[in-house]
């Protein structure tokens, strides 16, 4: 039996469609307004807006002071943004690209996500920071990473990647009151933006108002009980597509994590003891990322669950090529994700 | 130091040398406008970045070609340059083969990098010529190659580039001061456009020429004040001599001129002088330059486009007849 | 800029004042020398770094009093710091609780951290005092706490801290010049000591002073030619009265010693003007001064150093009576 | 039955018995007398002999020509690397701790591992970044992580890890010799310093002269048939001495992978499938890391070899704490290896 949840949790109020940048910003908005310790920095996010719409339209309502424009000096603002947070403000922070991390990721991970512990919790650090992820429109190796595998490798910081409107505004919402540093990756390729494709599921339905989505847990997107597809950002839109393309061949369950760390494991392994066959979508790298987590994640608790095989459908540890041919080869596109339930379902 | 009135004689800008800085500026604003055509010609309807024979971010550096030719004028292709997410002037005026690198720019398997790489991440080891899209993180390896050429016992020199955006990261002062330390023959250059991407440099840079920075490295710097091509020229002849004789590294800065948008796509909203800009593209005034000085008429104006142009459809058709990669070598090329 | 020559009534450097700078650097050297002491103590035989109650990398800052002192003296405890991987100093003289630090530093449950930092990571919500092991790294935080002080509506100042090695670090340079567009209460103090680590100053540093570098984001900038904690003093006075008006940021270099090893067990081989450092100490040289000025005789001078002994005995004693952490909750403040 | 293999792989002519910090300075040595475009660089590694004693005795041999120190200026002299590798040298840059690499990281994955590949293998970047990990000894959250996981989530750059003399040679004038970019770790507890705690296997014999190990070759440091134990750097050590005291008890079969990249999957397989059981020992972090990996490695082929969970012996996500009863607690140390294999061992 197929049942396709809805996208939208329980909101207060009514809904609205948005894009899944609209939805971010919608978020921004309103814990702007409500909180005014909170203000955005980054590159272009001011007038410009954010290069892929994560700030469209704050400039305006929250003037210069409030939405930042930066210099490019990574190191220099996020910094700013950790020492801010320390003194009790909730900066936002945005780094324009994920594959611009290793300029700055001193800041980030040994300092953004260690102050916390090192200060014996004396000291907190409630801020976000935005990054811009992922590819599959020719942007070469260095602007069409995921990396989120890298980040979620470091302690002390949470990981979130949502794949919807709905979840782009809950778990931002969630992300700016949370008392500890939390990373927001957000996939170019559902943002919805006006010059890139979309995917169907771009535009949907929002809960007005303040809404939350809470932080660590998976969802199960789409139920059924041949094999569990477990996965994250863009991909959850193409394993749907190919999910409902197989109906009634091969009944596909379909987890989006939505959070890297924490991780839900329970939602993992509840699927897996379900179905017993197991494919990871995952555009980051394959090796030493998100897809051996997963794997590990039932392995450490009861290896038997699995009575096949595992597939990783994942970048194969290759710098993403700009030729559209080759970046499509290496990208978890259907194609490849068909093929891997389809083998996966075959015994 | 602003430098406006270069003694042309002293530098061996002869009549000839001028010819070629203003060829050097047409064949790269005439490449740059294929590449524009060529790239909008089928991304629509609409505008999808992904889509056509030329996908992609896409920055162009009309306005900015002095810079490139004023510099690359004194450069041979046994000297390095590490450019910028703004590469093609640079890579043109230092010889980088136009088909092969327009071959890269639509993803094929003849291009510089076998389609790997694309248009910030174009590699030409016969000239030497690298790019990257990390703002500034092509500076270091320029110090590499200039580390490298000393200790192969040859005058070569290394050119790193950088905007006025980029002067403010990180890279910029550890590789002045490092250069500076070790006097490795490197020139670093400075294309100040007035913006990075929508932020104007009166936001971004503490100061109001990044000349002034040199001093922090006790390396000498100049600021151009003019987008000319021959004020640049001057400026480079002293830097690049320099770095050749073994005297260590310098610094300009180029007050230059972005005509177009930052990446193509770019609707400009947050520029207040738009208008005013193509008044200023300084392709036309050096033309006026030239034709007053008596050495530009235009028969000869006529013959550089024809020449321009004819090497630019022959490396666009190269490019466009080229096969794309085979998808099955995708992970070709990760490990030597 | 050289300053040797402090004006003291200007300053406010009225004879209290002046006892109170040579207070402070007395506490903290004799906090030091303490430290050395435990450290040392049960290391054996041999030296195993990470064997006794105080184990671990220790760096000490013996020699650099005279900065942390004379530019504390003009802070108050909601003013921030953030301080290096040498820490200590910068924390006595802003006020930093001495047992809570022992504390930390002996790796008990009382300490600043609950035990998780260390000597490196000391961190003091009271005082807004922190410090990182991360070369550099610590001077974007200031810039933060600076900005949220400017938006809180107060007149709070931050000064972050960096070696002479550290000056040659990207996060410098990103900085000083985003503190300068901002216009951010900032004042960047530079301890030169001549060396990082092994590196002398001259094979690191492509300019005599980092005042220089000041100029590159057009911000003044001072460097102290002497070791001296009323030059240190009114140097930090103008930048201190800057950051607080709103003027905005400032960068004071001061020429220091490192009287001991980059860290305990560097046997500092590579250092060829070791034998004179202990003739440059900085303390009995202001002793003496405030002798001849007629401000500090025997039994004051006694007074200070029974002050201090006692507080510091207390602190240690507070340390080593404390508990060590409960190993099972190693995981604890991962997340708030 | 218990047969520890001789660390010594055959080498030509005699042995002679080194640290592993002398092993290392070994290699450099002859290949620098062999090839005058070698050189190395980084912080105090001139007169002080780096820091961990990477380069003792480099300097009086080679002069400061090619033994040189630089400023903190990581991203400069790393990318000076990289420019004089492009042009044919062969560099070995150092950076000091690995947990430094967040001021540096842009050089090293963005372009030291991605330019091979965006040139389309027309440039090659034959360098080695080497860097000393690993905690132990009260260093701190900032300078006593491992974080090989990130490097080797990251493609186009070798990963390796010695743990004893033989290999830290072998590997050494692999890396050297290698075209390609190559990260040699090595872990402060291996080095043999005189002033840290060593283990017994610090000084061991070495191959005098020419001496190579191959990266991405595994080594069974001790054959068993009950429980695979894989692990890497100082854990290798760790791991052989819970082996021994089990002897008798419960016979382990100790995997030592001594390299990420490539990681040799087929040694893990075989060992596995062996025993039935497996153990990780992981001192970096425990998530998104390598011991995820090692897990996925199995399940990707066939879960039904692992008669047990998976037992993973990692740092549990925390930042190094200073406090040694907190370090000894979250460190990977003989009474959490020895409990997790009698664990796995147990049914
Ligand atoms: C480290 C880093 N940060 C941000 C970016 C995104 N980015 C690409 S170009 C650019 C603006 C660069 O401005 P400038 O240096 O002035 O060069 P211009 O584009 O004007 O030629 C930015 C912010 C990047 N590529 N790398
Ligand atoms: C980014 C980074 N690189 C290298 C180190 C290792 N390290 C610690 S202190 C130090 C020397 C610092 O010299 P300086 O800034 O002059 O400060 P000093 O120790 O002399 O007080 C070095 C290289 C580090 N901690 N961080
Ligand atoms: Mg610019
Ligand atoms: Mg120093």
């Amino acid at each position: 039996m197929v049942v396709t949840e809805s996208t939208v949790e329980a909101g207060l109020g009514g809904t609205h469609r948005l894009t899944t940048a609209r939805a971010m910003v919608e978020a921004i908005e309103i814990e702007m307004r409500r909180d005014a310790s909170v203000f955005y920095l980054g590159e272009d996010v001011g007038a410009y807006g954010g290069i892929f719409g994560s700030t469209t339209g704050l400039l305006d309502e929250f003037g210069p002071e409030r939405v930042i424009d930066t210099p490019i000096s990574e190191t220099a603002f996020i910094g700013l943004a950790i020492g801010a947070a320390v003194e009790g403000m909730r900066p936002i922070a945005e780094l324009m690209f994920a594959d611009f991390m290793g300029v700055c990721l001193d800041q980030i991970y040994n300092h953004m996500a260690k102050i916390h512990y090192e200060s014996g919790g004396h000291v907190k650090v409630p801020m976000v920071l935005t990054t811009a992820v992922g590819g599959g429109y020719s942007d070469g190796a260095q602007h069409s990473q995921c990396l989120w595998g890298t980040f979620a490798h470091l302690p002390g910081m949470k990981v979130v990647v949502p794949s919807t409107p709905a979840d782009a505004k809950g778990l931002m919402a969630s992300a700016i009151q949370d008392d500890n540093p939390v990373i927001y990756m957000f996939h170019k390729g559902v943002m919805g933006l006006a010059w890139m494709a979309k995917n169907s599921r771009a535009i949907d339905l929002v809960p007005e108002g303040l809404y939350t989505v809470p932080i660590g847990k998976a969802k199960v997107i789409r139920q059924g009980s041949d094999v569990s597809v477990v996965t994250i950002g863009l991909s959850v839109h193409h394993v749907l597509d190919v999910a409902e393309n197989l109906a009634g061949n091969v009944d596909v369950e379909v987890i989006d994590l939505r959070s890297l760390v924490p991780l839900d494991r329970e939602a993992i392994l509840a699927s897996v003891s379900k179905t017993g066959r197991l494919v990871v979508v995952d555009e980051d790298y394959l090796s030493f990322g998100l897809s051996g987590e997963v794997s590990a994640t039932v392995t450490d608790v009861d290896p038997t669950m699995l009575k096949m095989p595992v597939k990783r459908v994942a970048n194969p540890d290759t710098p993403v090529p700009y030729s559209r041919p080759l970046e499509y080869a290496i990208l978890p596109r259907q194609d490849r994700i068909e093929a891997a339930i389809r083998e996966v379902a075959s015994a | 130091m602003t430098t406006t009135a270069p003694d042309r004689q002293q530098v061996g800008l002869d009549d000839e040398a001028r010819l070629g800085l203003y060829a050097t500026m047409v064949l790269a604003r005439r490449f740059e406008e294929a590449i524009l055509a060529e790239y909008h010609a089928d991304k629509g309807p609409g505008f999808d970045i992904g889509k056509g024979l030329v996908p992609g971010e896409m920055h162009l550096a009309a306005g900015q070609e002095p810079v490139a030719a004023g510099v690359c004028a004194h450069l041979r292709s046994d000297d390095a340059i590490t450019a910028t997410h703004r590469p093609h002037h640079f890579a043109i005026a230092h010889g980088v083969d136009l088909g092969r690198m327009a071959a890269e720019i639509f993803g094929r398997e003849t291009g510089l990098g076998h389609g790997r790489g694309g248009h910030m991440h174009l590699f030409d080891p016969e000239t030497h010529f690298s790019c990257s899209g990390i703002v500034t993180e092509g500076y270091p390896a320029a110090l590499g190659q200039a580390f490298a050429f000393v200790r192969h016992g040859t005058d070569r020199i290394a050119v790193a580039v950088t905007g006025d955006g980029g002067a403010n990261q990180g890279a910029f002062h550890e590789s002045l001061n490092l250069a500076a330390c070790w006097k490795l023959p490197v020139v670093f250059v400075i294309e100040d456009n007035d913006w990075a991407i929508s932020v104007p440099r009166s936001a971004s840079t503490a100061v109001s020429s990044n000349a002034t920075r040199a001093r922090a490295y006790d390396m000498p710097g100049v600021r151009v004040e003019d987008n000319d091509v021959e004020a640049v020229y001057l400026a480079a002849s002293e830097a690049v001599a320099r770095a050749r004789a073994g005297d260590g590294p310098s610094l300009i800065e180029v007050h230059t001129l972005r005509l177009w948008g930052h990446f193509e796509g770019d609707a400009q909203g947050y520029r207040p002088e738009l208008a005013e800009v193509v008044g200023h593209d300084p392709i036309p005034s050096y033309e006026t330059k030239l034709r007053s000085d008596g050495i530009l008429d235009d028969s000869r104006r006529d013959k550089i486009y024809q020449q321009a142009g004819e090497r630019i459809e022959q490396a666009i058709a190269f490019a466009k007849s080229s096969p794309l990669p085979d998808p099955s070598t995708a992970r070709s090329y990760i490990f030597a």
